[in-house]
Formats: structure tokens, sequence, C-alpha cells
């Protein structure tokens, strides 16, 4: 039973992760004035890489590196309740909590950091250590914030802390919301934190050397991960879902959100980025705990 | 100024292209002074280019450093010649920095030697081993058909002069030997 | 010799063994040696004994090691005593006891320092470790001025006795005593160098277990002395939770920036014994920490012992001076990749279940800033995780040497192996040690840790199974594996490494394409990171040290040389001294 | 790093978002297609009942572009060689000098311009007659 | 530098992040460069001496292919040596329409820049309008001239075709448009924080290594000199236009990026009086055929402004059909190395392409 | 000798299906896959990459045809040879051509690739592209507009479809024809040593 459950799980997100992609590039496209392609062309694109001919490896860890970060996605968002009543798609997540999610989402990147540093490819290691560095960055408010509400709510249990909410947490703590956004966009990689993949600078970042299928895997992990960030986004905010009506219009306005803060601002650099984390929405961050502490108790 | 630099350094006459360039040819020793002196007194701050010209015929080339002042309104060229075997002239850089990567196209394209330039690397070629391709002497048509191929299947061009020639005289042929004929026809029919 | 210390080391840890739950204890009045009402004894707590098993398996770890070492008998002998020292400290039931087990500990460490260390490090960590002896021995006076007592029984009353003043001196010189053992930032200053330059064989020791024993002597005096009930909302318990968390986050920073895996590893001790610190200002914090103990020594052994193999391979041991080493020592790769695994407290490993129990605490406690404080971190770790493993073993080798290296001797990997195993038995089921916790926290009256079976770790509030999620991931990644296998796209081998995208160029030998050193460079831009990377706190000592130098000289001019002439001030003095004391 | 609070810097930026509801610049090329301007400099046509086969359009062409060559077809009488252009669209630059220097002006560029494909030696092009 | 502490790296030629098919070689500790060399040659086609095998005519062609983003500057440029050797004098409205033809093209070659430069801090929104404005020009281009990039327009003599029918019209309707445009450009781009963080103090030159080193164009200007060889040595009708010398201070990217914003302004500016202006008269002066025309035996050195400073050619004629030498001196060969490798040093990783933009760097250029 | 370029609009227009009826059905899947995807290399090697910008971004859009550009060779389909190469480029081109996954394709633009162009004698660039690397469309013009660039590209796009193209293979097959080539023109340094026997390789996971 729970095996389906976990396959209905990762059939959801892979399609609605893909098609959020499809629609994140449609909605660039329409930014930037142009008709942009077909909302399922990130899925074309997945599979035409999947059926490339031959895929360039490095050896067995360069082999296994983008498996582990499929992996790491794929265990995040199986501890990711879906809805906060329904057992259907509630997933591992009754094994789990907050806390272990916090840290899936951090195996993956590390996993795949391996097969990038044994690519040997000096760009692919930049793009790493961009990215560890990013993250620690982008934790703090993120991990005040979230510590805050699992405060409020007396429990890490994420479908705890989703049903808990008679106020949305959005609207009942603001600041922490606004703290928790900002490192939400540098989690899903936007603009103005994308100094991992930057094209201009290092190449095309962790993934200069994966072709072919370890390509294809890195972006139906990203399409499954980017849900199950949103998933978690909504559940720890927007007051969770009931159904997936409700899901998928809660994901898509916070995606929406993240792509139109993309397309504003232009990046930073990597100590930019830092230090505009560690200070503007940690501060919020920590004043909206604050608040919560002294108020939501 | 012209006074100064006509009675120290120049072999000809100061020449005014334009109101915004003169132009003067001195001798190869001298040059650098006169740059200096362009320099120092008159303003001459900017070296703008160090171009070459390969007179093959004169057996030299003429290196031109063309100078322009600080408020970029004046332009000078100074020019001289040297010799096209072993061809040298020292170094700019340690007065202008830019003098490096000009010599260093100069030196690549022309083969001439600048001492005192420390970075007389390849610029724009990759292994180049033939002659230094805008000496004059390199004929680069040749070059091509030497080493490299075109593609085939463009026969059938004719040379139309040679053509035209030939139709003509294959029109006069035939007109005479029309005229020929009718000669002939008349003188049958004459004989007739 | 080697079997020597190996059998001496299976001695041990039978002898640890066969104490548990045995409350061995065996107690002497001293008045029969001329000092009346004092009582000392050793006795064989469950803490004790934890603390205990943990220096035995050190041992046994760096046992195992010994035989790729030319020690000398001297060496082993000092260690057998450094062995005793370290039992006296833990079993020792009074604070006598427990200073002499101290002192003996820190001779007996400078005596193995002299094998290796560079006289500067060894004066450094001398001063450190006379000024850590010196304070203990204070607090203990202090202490005993007012409980008449040096059992750890009867020092509670004794504390409570002192005076408001007395009590912060008193605190104030025991924390002084236990931060310089623990390394804690600010006190670090002797253990760098000690770190970097003491003989690979013992690096493992020092840091997975002569550390611990500042974390022993810390509880002792929390549970013992302060009561560890009391703390919350005290001085002590900001000062211990602000000096760890300063700890961690300036010893994360100061790891990453530096080049040489030792003294990486060094920092990345002082961060996760900074950890403990922090937890162990809360009364139910004293779980976490031990958990936390436990974890740091099987992750240090291992990791410690990683590195001295790489050393003792290559000879080097600086990020910029290797590289590229996975494909020639795969088996070192997948041990250290374990290690930073856990060191990072990624799941489904160990080191995520201590973590979590940390986290917890601090969450159920309401230190909501600690917490965030401490994920940050330990988030942050992670970039130094990283130049750990992608400097030795990931990259481009950066000699050709390394091209045909051969992995490591099976004497290091022995105990790689069993440490890990270790790990992944306690990843699987974290709950497996709660028990013997639960004992530990009985015997010292506080709250234990909610158990309800070996796969579960964790409160109401928050817990995790260890072995779905091990099985969840371990089928996971089965799976994707088998479905990339099956695709008809083939993974095609790169034929060489320098076959890499690189902008349509090409690398060759000559090229440095290692990042190792360059890793986390970048940092010192960051506004207070930079601060952090550019202040140290040597730039103090130094300046200490400068003052006491220019001191030392005025007193080095009166010795002129001229033996009668000392002797005849010696003698000037001794009589002064006699004057004085015949008054 | 330094960075700081600029509000104005940080609102102004939001009219990006207003594309959304713009119509695009996009001209969707197989579906719709944007003429060329009159005057497009594109393939090249030659008027046979005009050409008189001067190759003066050989001898300015300085990518060696033009062959003059001989066909089956009768050209017109003033043709004095009986020869017409072929262009190797390998060479050519579409400069126009050739139509330049064509004396009956019977050599011209016309807007049409796409040519595509898999074969190289395609690319040897007879204008056609118009 | 310590061997193995630092690593190689190359930015381009086959990287995104690089102006054109050239390639920077970087030396780095972390991501801070220590070293700069810069490595050119990948577009070397030698027209120097495809040049001198050409007559003069023929020659006329293959110039404008020497910068590929800017070509008519350096039709321009030859024209202007050619008729100044050879004594030709072109009529009022040739040298409107030269202006017109030069001031649109460096209008499109902001927008070049514009796309770049945006580009270069992932501001993809900017860069895509930024094209699809250019193009607009390229439209006005394919009228006049028949071609989109290469116009091969500007001829020794002349011009080679009259406007067409509406043309200034259509021209305005376009001007009016980019002025409404370049507004919002500034809202969104050049007043967008992100990109005042990243630029306000990157790549910063003074004014005295300007003039010593021979540094043009924007770099000067962004450095409050006023230095422009549209006014300094006016060339054409410039003398007869009313605009400015755009300058700023600081000397750093956003200086280059205010200075270039203005230029633009400035260029619109030009391109209405030019429409106002336009006189009628001949746009040719007879030309003897390609095999007639020769030089006389002398040399010359022209320069205009293109869009990215001074562009100068030497031409040296022998008496003959052909030029005996032709060198290019381009902006970019002094911004390229010399300045390039010095701004370099000591900048991130992430700076690179921002710099190599804001000196509008143009490979083939450098050479030829 | 056809008028004009009659043999590109067969090559367009004509059915090609009877042919390709033996291919399976994965591999029609997946030929339909990759003719709706195609991503291209970021490598502007010559003049014609000044029409890359324009059919790339919101005038053209190739976007909407599922073109778009890739940074690195290892993700990238197709290799745009944007004209004229000078040898210091080829050397790149090669370099990153045979970095780039199978199956992968060759666009060549312009007068230059075909026969030299305008540059056919110059002493530095390569006059048939052909000779080098494997063409499998040649897009006409100097330089090509982007709607002759999206041209080529849908009649790629189109053989790719119907699995006609295998460049690649050809490359593979007749190495010894195009290393000979290559190193006429570049000499002994044209790609690294070990590249030499990489297309004898086969296997893998």
């Amino acid at each position: 039973m729970i095996i389906l459950d976990l396959a209905l799980m990762l059939i959801t997100a892979y399609f609605v992760g893909f098609i959020y992609y499809g629609l994140y590039r449609n909605i660039t496209a329409r930014f930037q004035r142009r008709i942009g392609p077909t909302i399922f062309q990130s899925f074309y694109d997945s599979i035409k890489f999947f059926g490339k001919k031959e895929a360039i490896s490095h050896g067995w860890m360069f082999y296994l590196g983008p498996i582990i970060m499929a992996t790491g996605a794929i265990m995040t968002l199986f501890f990711i309740p879906f809805f906060y009543q329904s057992e259907s798609f509630s997933g591992l997540s009754g094994y789990g909590n907050l806390f272990l999610v916090l840290y899936l989402m951090l195996l993956g990147p590390l996993g795949n950091a391996m097969g990038v540093g044994v690519g040997g490819n000096p760009f692919g290691v930049m793009g790493v250590t961009r990215g560890l560095t990013r993250l620690f960055a982008l934790e703090l408010p993120f991990y005040i914030a979230v510590v805050a509400i699992m405060s409020i709510s007396q429990s890490a249990d994420i479908a705890t802390i989703a049903g808990s909410q008679t106020t949305i947490n959005a609207f009942a703590h603001p600041l922490l919301f606004i703290a928790a956004l900002f490192s939400f966009v540098a989690m899903m990689g936007q603009s103005p934190f994308d100094v991992v993949g930057a094209p201009v600078e290092v190449y095309s970042g962790p993934a200069s050397e994966f072709s072919g299928k370890f390509l294809s895997l890195l972006m139906s992990q990203s399409a499954i991960f980017s849900f199950a960030k949103l998933v978690l986004m909504v559940n720890l905010f927007l007051g969770g879902a009931d159904g997936f009506f409700e899901l998928l219009w809660k994901t898509f306005v916070l995606f929406l959100f993240v792509i139109a803060f993309g397309a504003i601002y232009g990046r930073f650099k990597t100590p930019q980025s830092v230090d505009f984390l560690i200070k503007v929405p940690t501060v919020i961050a920590i004043v909206g705990l604050i608040f919560a502490t002294a108020w939501g108790n | 100024m012209f006074a100064t630099i006509k009675n120290r350094f120049a072999t000809t006459d100061i020449e005014v292209k334009r109101e915004d360039l003169y132009k003067v040819v001195v001798q190869r020793d001298a040059i650098f002074e006169l740059i200096f002196m362009l320099r120092e007194q008159y303003d001459y701050q900017t070296l703008n280019a160090i171009t070459c010209c390969d007179w093959i015929e004169e057996e030299h080339f003429a290196i031109t450093y063309i100078l322009t002042t600080s408020d970029r309104k004046q332009s000078f060229m100074v020019q001289t010649m040297i010799g096209r075997e072993d061809a040298q002239i020292d170094s700019l850089t340690h007065t202008f920095e830019q003098a490096e990567i000009m010599e260093r196209d100069l030196h690549e394209m022309y083969g001439i030697d600048f001492p005192g330039n420390q970075n007389l690397v390849e610029l724009s070629l990759e292994n180049w081993v033939h002659t230094p391709p805008l000496r004059r002497e390199f004929d680069t048509l040749e070059f091509v058909n030497n080493n490299l191929s075109f593609r085939e299947g463009r026969d059938g061009n004719m040379d139309v002069k040679k053509e035209m020639k030939r139709l003509r005289a294959l029109k006069k042929a035939q007109k005479a030997a029309a005229k020929k004929a009718k000669e002939e026809a008349s003188e049958v029919s004459d004989g007739n | 010799m080697r079997v020597l210390s190996l059998i001496i080391s299976l001695l041990a840890l039978w002898g640890v063994s066969t104490l548990f739950g045995s409350e061995a204890h065996w107690q002497i009045d001293m008045g029969s040696f001329g000092l009346e009402g004092v009582v000392i004894g050793l006795k064989a707590t469950a803490l004790a004994n934890f603390f205990a098993l943990l220096i035995a398996i050190g041992f046994f770890s760096i046992s195992l090691i010994a035989s790729k070492y030319k020690l000398s008998k001297g060496f082993y002998a000092l260690l057998y005593l450094l062995l005793v020292s370290l039992f006296l400290i833990v079993y020792a039931e009074d604070y006598l006891l427990f200073f002499v087990g101290w002192e003996v500990m820190s001779v007996t460490t400078y005596l193995l320092f002299s094998y290796d260390l560079s006289r500067e490090a060894l004066i450094k960590y001398i001063v450190f470790a006379l000024a850590s002896a010196m304070s203990l021995l204070g607090g203990i006076m202090v202490l005993y001025s007012a409980s008449h007592s040096f059992l750890y029984t009867d020092a509670h009353q004794g504390f409570i006795a002192l005076s408001a003043t007395l009590q912060v001196i008193f605190i104030l010189l025991m924390l002084f005593a236990f931060f310089i053992k623990l390394g804690v930032i600010g006190f670090h200053y002797w253990l760098m160098d000690s770190y970097e330059q003491s003989s690979d064989f013992f690096t493992p020791y020092l840091s997975a277990v002569l550390s611990k024993m500042g974390i022993y002597a810390l509880i002792i005096l929390l549970v013992y002395v302060v009561d560890i009930h009391m703390i919350s909302g005290t001085w002590l318990a900001y000062t211990l939770a602000i000096m760890g968390l300063l700890s961690s986050i300036i010893a994360t920073f100061k790891a990453v920036n530096e080049d040489s895996m030792k003294r990486l590893l060094a920092y990345s001790s002082i961060a996760q014994l900074g950890y403990i610190v922090t937890v162990l200002s809360m009364a139910d914090g004293l779980g976490g920490a031990l958990y936390h103990s436990l974890i740091h020594t099987l992750v240090k052994l291992l990791l410690f012992i990683n590195i001295a193999g790489i050393i003792y391979m290559t000879a080097r041991s600086k990020f910029s001076e290797l590289g590229g080493l996975i494909y020639r020592m795969p088996q070192s790769f997948v041990l250290l990749l374990i290690g930073i695994i856990s060191l990072a407290g990624m799941p489904p490993l160990a080191g995520f279940a201590s973590k979590f129990l940390i986290y917890t605490t601090l969450l159920e406690g309401g230190n909501l800033l600690i917490l965030s404080a401490m994920l940050f971190a330990s988030a942050s770790a992670f970039l130094y995780i990283y130049k750990l493993i992608y400097g030795i073993y990931l990259g481009h080798p950066t000699s050709k040497r390394y091209e045909t290296i051969r992995e490591v001797p099976l004497a290091f990997l022995i105990p790689q192996y069993l440490l890990s195993l270790l790990l992944i038995v306690a990843g699987v089921y974290p709950g497996i040690v709660i028990p013997y916790f639960n004992t530990i926290l009985k015997e010292l009256r506080l709250e234990t840790i909610p158990f309800e079976s070996y796969t579960i770790l964790g409160s109401e509030m928050a817990s995790y199974n260890g072995f779905v999620l091990m099985s969840a991931f371990v089928g996971v990644f089965v799976l994707i594996l088998l479905f990339m296998l099956s695709l008809r796209s083939k993974a095609k081998e790169a034929k060489d490494r320098f076959d890499i995208a690189y902008c349509g160029e090409v690398p060759d030998e000559g090229t440095h394409l290692h990042y190792g050193f360059s890793m986390g460079k970048e940092l010192k831009r960051v506004g207070f990171i930079g601060v952090i990377l550019r202040n140290s706190s040597s730039v103090f000592y130094d300046y200490i040290s400068r003052q006491l130098f220019g001191f030392a000289t005025v007193f080095r001019k009166l010795y002129s040389g001229n033996l009668s002439f000392n002797f005849n001030i010696a003698a000037l003095f001794a009589l002064i001294l006699l004057w004085w004391g015949l008054r | 790093m330094k960075w700081s609070i600029d509000i104005s810097g940080t609102l102004s930026p939001l009219g990006i978002l207003a594309a959304m509801m713009q119509k695009p610049n996009t001209i969707a090329y197989p579906a719709v297609k944007k003429e060329t301007a009159v005057g497009y400099r594109g393939f090249h046509t030659n008027l046979l009942v005009d050409c008189i086969g001067c190759a003066n359009c050989q001898d300015v062409c300085m990518n060696d572009a033009i062959d003059m060559i001989k066909t089956d077809k009768e050209y017109n009488v003033k043709n004095s060689s009986q020869c017409i252009p072929r262009i190797d669209y390998g060479r050519c630059c579409w400069c126009s000098l050739c139509t330049d220097v064509c004396p009956p002006d019977s050599l011209k560029l016309d807007e049409e311009y796409l040519g595509v494909t898999q074969y190289a030696s395609d690319f040897l092009y007879m204008p056609k007659d118009k | 530098m310590e061997t193995n502490k630092h690593i190689t790296i190359f930015h381009g030629p086959q990287h995104p992040g690089i102006t054109g098919n050239m390639s920077v070689e970087l030396d780095l500790i972390g991501e801070t460069i220590q070293k700069a060399t810069t490595h050119v040659g990948y577009l070397h086609r030698g027209f120097e001496k495809l040049v001198e095998r050409r007559t003069v005519i023929q020659a006329f062609t293959i110039v404008c292919r020497i910068c590929v983003p800017e070509p008519d500057p350096n039709e321009a440029n030859f024209a202007m040596a050619v008729e100044e050797l050879a004594g030709i004098e072109v009529s009022e409205r040739v040298k409107y329409i030269r202006v017109m033809v030069l001031e649109l093209s460096r209008l499109a070659s902001q927008c070049m820049w514009l796309a770049g430069q945006s580009g270069s801090i992932g501001l993809y929104a900017v860069g895509q309008w930024a094209i699809a404005d250019r193009d607009l020009i390229l439209d006005l281009f394919e009228e006049l001239t028949g071609g989109r990039v290469y116009h091969m327009y500007i001829y020794p003599g002349g011009v080679r075709r009259d406007l067409p029918d509406g043309f200034l019209r259509r021209l305005e309707k376009v001007l009016n448009h980019f002025k409404k445009r370049l507004k919002e450009y500034d809202n969104i781009f050049i007043n967008n924080a992100s990109f005042k963080s990243r630029a306000i103090g990157v790549g910063i030159v003074s004014p005295e290594e300007c003039i010593k080193n021979g540094y043009v164009g924007q770099v000067l200007r962004g450095c409050g000199i006023e230095a422009d060889v549209r006014k300094d040595a006016p060339y054409l009708v410039y003398d007869q236009l009313d605009f400015e010398v755009p300058t700023a201070q600081g000397g750093d990217v956003y200086a280059r990026a205010l200075v270039r914003r203005a230029e633009m302004d400035q260029s619109i500016h030009i391109l209405e009086q030019v429409i106002d202006k336009m006189p009628e008269g001949e746009i040719m002066v007879k030309m003897p055929t390609h095999r007639k025309f020769k030089l006389p035996k002398n040399d010359t050195w022209v320069k205009v402004e293109s869009s990215r400073g001074e562009f100068a050619y030497y031409m040296a004629g022998d008496g003959s059909e052909k030029i005996r030498r032709m060198q290019v001196r381009g902006p970019s060969l002094v911004h390229a190395f010399t300045l390039l490798e010095d701004l370099l040093v000591g900048a991130e990783l992430s700076d690179v392409a921002l710099i190599m933009n804001s000196l509008g760097i143009c490979p083939p250029e450098i050479e030829r | 000798m056809d008028e004009g370029f009659l043999k590109e609009q067969q090559v367009m227009e004509s059915d090609l299906n009877s042919e390709t009826s033996h291919k399976s059905s994965v591999d029609f899947l997946m030929d339909w896959f990759r003719r709706r995807s195609i991503f291209v290399l970021a490598y502007g090697t010559g003049c014609g990459a000044i029409e890359m910008p324009p059919t790339f971004t919101s005038r053209y859009d190739a976007e909407r045809l599922g073109i778009r550009g890739a940074a690195t060779p290892r993700q990238a389909d197709v290799i745009i040879v944007s004209g004229y190469c000078s040898y210091k480029t080829l050397r790149r081109i090669i370099r990153t051509y045979e970095q780039m996954a199978n199956p992968k394709y060759i666009l060549a633009l312009g007068s230059c690739t075909v026969n030299g162009g305008m540059y056919w004698d110059s002493y530095n660039t390569i006059k048939r592209l052909e000779d080098y690397l494997p063409v499998d469309m040649y897009v006409n013009g100097c330089m090509p507009r982007p709607e002759s660039i999206l041209e080529g590209f849908m009649a790629l796009q189109k053989e790719i479809g119907d699995g006609k193209i295998s460049s690649w293979q050809k490359y593979e097959d007749n190495y010894a024809f195009y290393r000979k080539n290559q190193e006429a023109v570049l000499g002994q340094t044209v790609a690294p040593a070990y590249d030499a026997d990489w297309y004898l390789y086969d296997g893998g996971l």
C-alpha cells in the first residue's frame, strides 16, 4: 500500500514538476516579450537526454553522483506529506519530521558534489563551491523561520504544522514568511541568487560535465525537488492543502512569485548574495521570531 | 614646433595632411628622441598605433608611430624606414604600455624584431612556421593552393575573351564561308 | 611492542566492558596517610563507563594502525601511562584523583608531543596545559575550602556553601581549565599546532578521546557540583551556550580556509565540541551531549585514521598538494565518505541521530535562536566537509606520482571499516544506545530520553525511524541505479582525466586544475566571515608572549653568565626566604 | 561586498512584469513570414534575353565566385560569348558588385534568400531567368 | 604564484560569457583573478593581406566584415581614406546619409551592448527586448542597403543607393519607438538595484591611465574626459550637427554604462536633425571602373568614432589600383590586452563578463 | 542543372516514411523527442554568430521550436559553425565536437563553410568544412538571415525526426579520413592523443 502511495507521489511530483518548469519557461518568455516553447518542452528535453545514445562518464563515482542527488530529491519528497489530513499522499512522513526533511534536502547536492568533483572539471567544482557557500547563507534565515514555525506549532511534524494553522502562517507571521521567501528564491536557484550555474561566469556550473542520461536525471530530480520544496513551503507557511486543487494553486502562486522575482533582478555575486542573505532576511527573520515567541504563545 | 623638428630631425618636410594630422619622416636613430620630445614638450601623450608598410621594391619597411595629443585633437605620424632583412627597431614598451601589443602584432605579421619587448609571442596565428604573412613576398593564394583544396565541380568555366574571339572567328569564318558560298553561288550563277 | 599495544587495548576494552553495570567501587580514607578527612576513590559509574568505553575504543583503533609507525619503546610506555591517566580521570570519584589524572595526562601528552612537535608548538602546549592545570587546582582548592572533601558527592554542598563571588571564581577557574582542553574558540591557540604537528598515529586519539576528557570534566562539574537541574537561565548556561556557538561558527569558517587536512579537522573538532558545550547548557541536553560525544569519537577516529593513511602513502598533508586519489584508493574514499556524511549529520547515517537529539532538545527547551545558529553552523560545515573529500580524493592529482599510487595498507582500513560499521548500525538503529544513556541519566537523576524501539529516535514533538529511512534510501537508490543501467543510452568512459569540457581548450599536465586550495577563499569577501577569517586569537596571545618576552629579557640581563655571581644572588634569595619563614 | 538599500532601484525594475500583458515581439517564423524589403540582396537572377555574356561580373568578383559557362540553351544574339554566369554560393558574399557592373542590367539580386541543403554540391547556382 | 595553489581556467572561446570568439586565460585563487592573459586569433582571416590582393573597389566589400556587430564605421573609414588619397569630394547628401547610417549603426551596436551587459548579470529580459529593438534598425538597414548585417553601402565616392520613398518617415517612427523604450531600459536596467550593486566600483580605470595608454570611447568618457572624434576632429557633417559628448565620473562599469546610455540619446538626437536637414543632391560621384581606379603613392590616417571609441585606418597607396597597405586600429586592440589584463587582476570571476562587456571588446577587429 | 534550389525543396517535402518503416517504436519515439528538443552549443565561431541573438531571442524566438542554447558541449546536440573557421578555431571546434555526446549534428552557416566564401584566398581559414567534420545541414547566405537559420533548423529537425541523419556515425566510421585532413592543416596537435582511439571504444555501463 505504502509503495503504491510513494509511487503515486513520485509520479505526481514528476509530471507536475515538469509542467511547472514548462510554465516557468513560458512565463519567463512572456516577460521577455516572446512566445516561448510549449509547456511540455522541459519534459521533451529530459526524455531526449534519456535517449541520447551515449553519456560521458568519469568513473563510478561520477555515475553515482546524479543518482545520489535524485535519491535525495525523492527522499525529500517522500517525507513531505502532500495533504495534512489525508492518509494517502502522506508518504513516509509518519516516519520522519521536519529536521529530517531539512537535512535530506542537503543530501542530494552533497552527493552530486562528489560526482562533480570526480569529473575533474574546475568549473563544476567552482559551481559546487558557490552552491555550498550560498547554501549556508540561505539556510540561516530559512532555519530561523522554520524553527519559529516549529516552536509555534510545538511540533516538528509537517502535517501537524500544516494542520495547526488557524490563520495561515504567511499572514499570522508575515515577517517569518518574507524571510523564508527570500531563502526560497535562493533555494530554487532563481535570480538574484542564481550563482551556481551562471553560464556567463562558470560555464554550466555543476552540470558542466554531465551529459545524456545523467543530465536528464538531474533535470528530472530538479523538477521533483522543486515540487517537493514548493509543497514544503505550502505546508509550512500557506496552511497546507486539503486536496489537489488547493495544493496546485498554492504551489503555483508561490512558483509564480519566484519566477517574477527571478525575472526582475540581475544576478548577485556569490559574496554579495551571501552578505545579503545573512543580513536582510536574517534580520527580518529574527524580528519575526521575537514577535512570534513574544505574542504567538 | 615645426621648425624645431625640421631642424633637429627631419629628412623631409613636415607634411600637413589634414588640419589635425601631420606627418614627418625621420632617420631611424632620431625617431625615439623625436617621440620623447613630442611627448614631453608638445603634449603628444598617447601612442595610437604603430603601423608598418612593406615597400618591397625599395627594400624597406616604413614604420609609422602615430601619436595623439592629450586633448585628442591633433595627431602626428612619425615615420622611419628600416631594412627588410633582419628588420628590427627598439621597443617602445618602456614608454607606452600599449606598444607591447602593437609590436607583438607587427612582429607576428612582418617578422620585425623589437628588442626590449618581453612578450613577442604569437598573437593571432597558431603554430605558424611559414613566412610572416603580411610580408609582400608571401603569396596567400599560392599558400592556399598548396595547403588546402577548393571544392570540385566548378569545371565548365570558359575564358570569355577567348570564347568571344573564337566565336567572332567562327562568325567571321561563317560569314566568310557564307560569303564564299554566296560568291561561289554567284560564280556558279555567273558561270551559268 | 605493537602486539603488546593491541593486547593492552583489547584488555582495556574487556576491562571496561566487564565494569558495565558492575557498580565497582573502591574508596580509601587518606587519613592513614596523614591527610585527615580526605577520602579518595574510584567508582565505575555508568557515566564513567561510557567515557571509559570511548577511551578504549580510541585506543583499540589507533593500536591497529600502530604497526605502520616506527615508534620507540618510550613512546609506547608514555602511551600506556596516558591510558592509565585517562582511566584515572574517568573512574575517579573525587577531584584529587581527577586532578592527578589530569596532570599526568597533560604531562604525558607533552612528552608524547615532544617526539614530533616543533619547539614553538611544544611551548604553546605546555604553557596552556599548565595554565589549565593550575586553574583546575585553584578551582579545586576553592571548592575544598568550603566542602572540606574532594568527593564529587560532597561537592554540591560545598559549592552552595561558597559565597556568590567565590562561586563565580570557582566556575570561571574550572571552565578555563576545561575550555583549554576542549579548545573552545579563544582557548584553542595551542591546539592547532599540536594537532597539525603531532604524529599521525597519535592525532586520532588526541581529537577523538583526549578532547572528550574536557567534556567529561564539564559534565562532572555541571552534574555533581553545580547541579544541572538549576542551570537554566543562569549566567553559566549563557556562557556555555555562547562559547559553544562561537566555537562552532567561528571554527567552521576557519576550517574552510585551511590548506592542511589536519588543521581543517582540528577546527572541525572545535566546532563539533562546540555543539556539545552548547547543549550542556541545558538540563535536558545531556543525552544529546553523550550521543554526540559518541558519534564524534567514532567519526574523528575514522577521519583522522583515514587521512593518516593518506599521509602515510603520499607524505603530503595539504590539499594543494593532493587530489584525484579516488580511483587509486576507492576503499579509503568510501570510508571517508561515510565519515563525512556522519560528520555533517546527514541522514541516513548516525551523525544525524545525535544532531537530531540535540535539535529536539533545544526545540523543546525553546532555545530557538541557539537552535537556528546551530543549524546554521551545521549547514556551513558542508563547505569544509566537501573541501576535505574533494581536496584529497576528487579533482585532479597534483603530482604524477598519484597516478600510480596504491590503496592504503590494510592496517589503516580495518579500524575504518569497524568504525564505519558502527556508524551505519547506529544510523539504522538510532535508538540502540538510548537505553544505556537512560541508565546514565537515571543515575544522574535527569530526565530520560523517550525510548520506543531501537529503530525510532525522538520524542513526541519529533521522531524519526532510522530503519525506514535507511531502507527507503537504499531502495530508491537501487531503483534509480537499475533504471539508469537499463537505459539504452550507454555511459562512455572518458578516456583521460583531461577529457573535460574546458571551453574548447585542451588542458594538459601543466595546467593547474585542482581547486583544493582555493575552496572557500571567496568567503573572505563576505562581511562578517571576512572579519572571522582575517582575525585570530593568536594576535592576542602573540601580543602577550611578546610582552612576556620583553619582560623576560629584562630578567635575562640579570643573568650575567658569571656563575658565582648568580650563586650569590641565589644564596641571598634563600637567606631572605629563610628569614621570612622564621619570622 | 557593498550593497545598500535602494528603494527606487528595487521597485523600478518591476516594469518588466508589465511585459507579460503586452504583445510579444516574436515573428512566429514558419507560420508568419515577414516580407523582405524591396531591394534585399538575395539570390541572383539573370534575364537571359538581355545577358550579353561579357564576363564583367566575373571580372569584378573578388571572390572568384562566378563561372561563365555554356549551356544547351540558346541565348540572344547579342550574347557575344554565348556564355552565362553561374554563381558559386560557396563563395558569394552578396555584395552585388556584379550587378552594379552588368552593362545590360540583366544580372540582378532577387528578394528570395532561403537555401538549405544537406549537400554542399548544391551550392552551384544557376541564376533564375527572370 | 605558488604552484598548485592557483587554478587555471579558460574563459572562452567556447563560453557563454565571452564577447565573441576569443578567450581569456585566468589564474585564480578562489575566484579571485591573479593573472589574466588574453588570447585572440580565433577569427584571424588576414584582412590586411586580402585587401592588398584586391583592387580598391573589390576591397570595399570586405572591410565591413572587420567588425561584425558594427560594420559601418569600417565602411565609412575605408571610403574616407580612399577619398582622401584619391582626392574625391562627396556631396552634402552623401555626408548626411553616411551620418545617418553611422548613427543608426551606433544605435544598433549599443542595443547589442545592452543585451550583452544585461546578460552578463543574468537580466535576460532586457537583452531579449534590446535585440528585438535592434532588429527594427536592421529592418531599416535592409530597406536602405539591401542587407541586414553587412550593408556594403558606403562606397568610395558616395553611397550605393538613394533613400527609398518614405524612409525618413519610417526612421522617425523607429526613433520614437526607441525613445519610449529607452525610458523602460532606464527603469529596468540602468536603475536596477542589482545592476548598480554589481557595476559600481568594478573595473575602475583612472583618467591618467586612459590618456597614457590610449584608451578610447566609453572608457575615456567614463572617466570624465570629454573626448569624441566627432567633436575633436569632425568628419562628414558632424560639425554642423548639434550634439553633446556625454561623460560620467568614476571610471567604473556603471559609469561606462551611463555614458553608453546617454550616447543612445545623442544618437537619436543626431538622427532627428539628419531627418530635418537631409539635403538633396547626388549620391555618387562618377567613379572609374575597378581596374582603372588608382590610388596615388601617399598614406593617411583616418578615424571615426565607432560605438566603442575611436576607430582608425592607416592607408597607403602606391600608384596602382591596389592598396599597398591598410592597417586597422580598432578600439578593442588596446582594450582587450593592456586594459582588460590590468582590470581583471584582483577582480572576481563573476566580473569578467561584466567588465568585458563594458569595454565593448569586439574580437574580429583585434586580429582582423 | 536545376534552376535555383529545387533540391532543397525536395528534401524538405519528400515523404521519407517508406525508408524508416523498419524503425522500432522506441526509436520512432526517441527520434520524435530528439526532433522536439535541440540544444545548440553556445559557440559563435565566426561572423554568423551575430545573427544568433536575433534567432534565439524574442524576435524570432527559436525556443518555440524547442531549440535552445547549451553552455557546454556535454549538453549540446547541435554545433553551429557560423561561417569561416580559422585554424585556431577549427581546432577548438573539433575538440568541442568530439566532446559532444552522440547523436550530435553540425549546422554550417554561410558561404565560407562550403567553399571558402569571401576568404577563399585567406591563408588562415579552411575552405571546406566537410573535409574535417561531417556537416548535416548547410544554410545559404552571407550571413544567413534568422529566417534562413530557422529554416536550417527545421530541415535538420525533419531529418532527425525521420531518423535519417547519422553523421556522427559517419564521423566514427571514417575517422581516419577526417583525422588525416585535420592533421594536414593543424599538424599533429589537432587533438590530444587520448582521443585517437576513442571511436573504437564500445561498452560502458
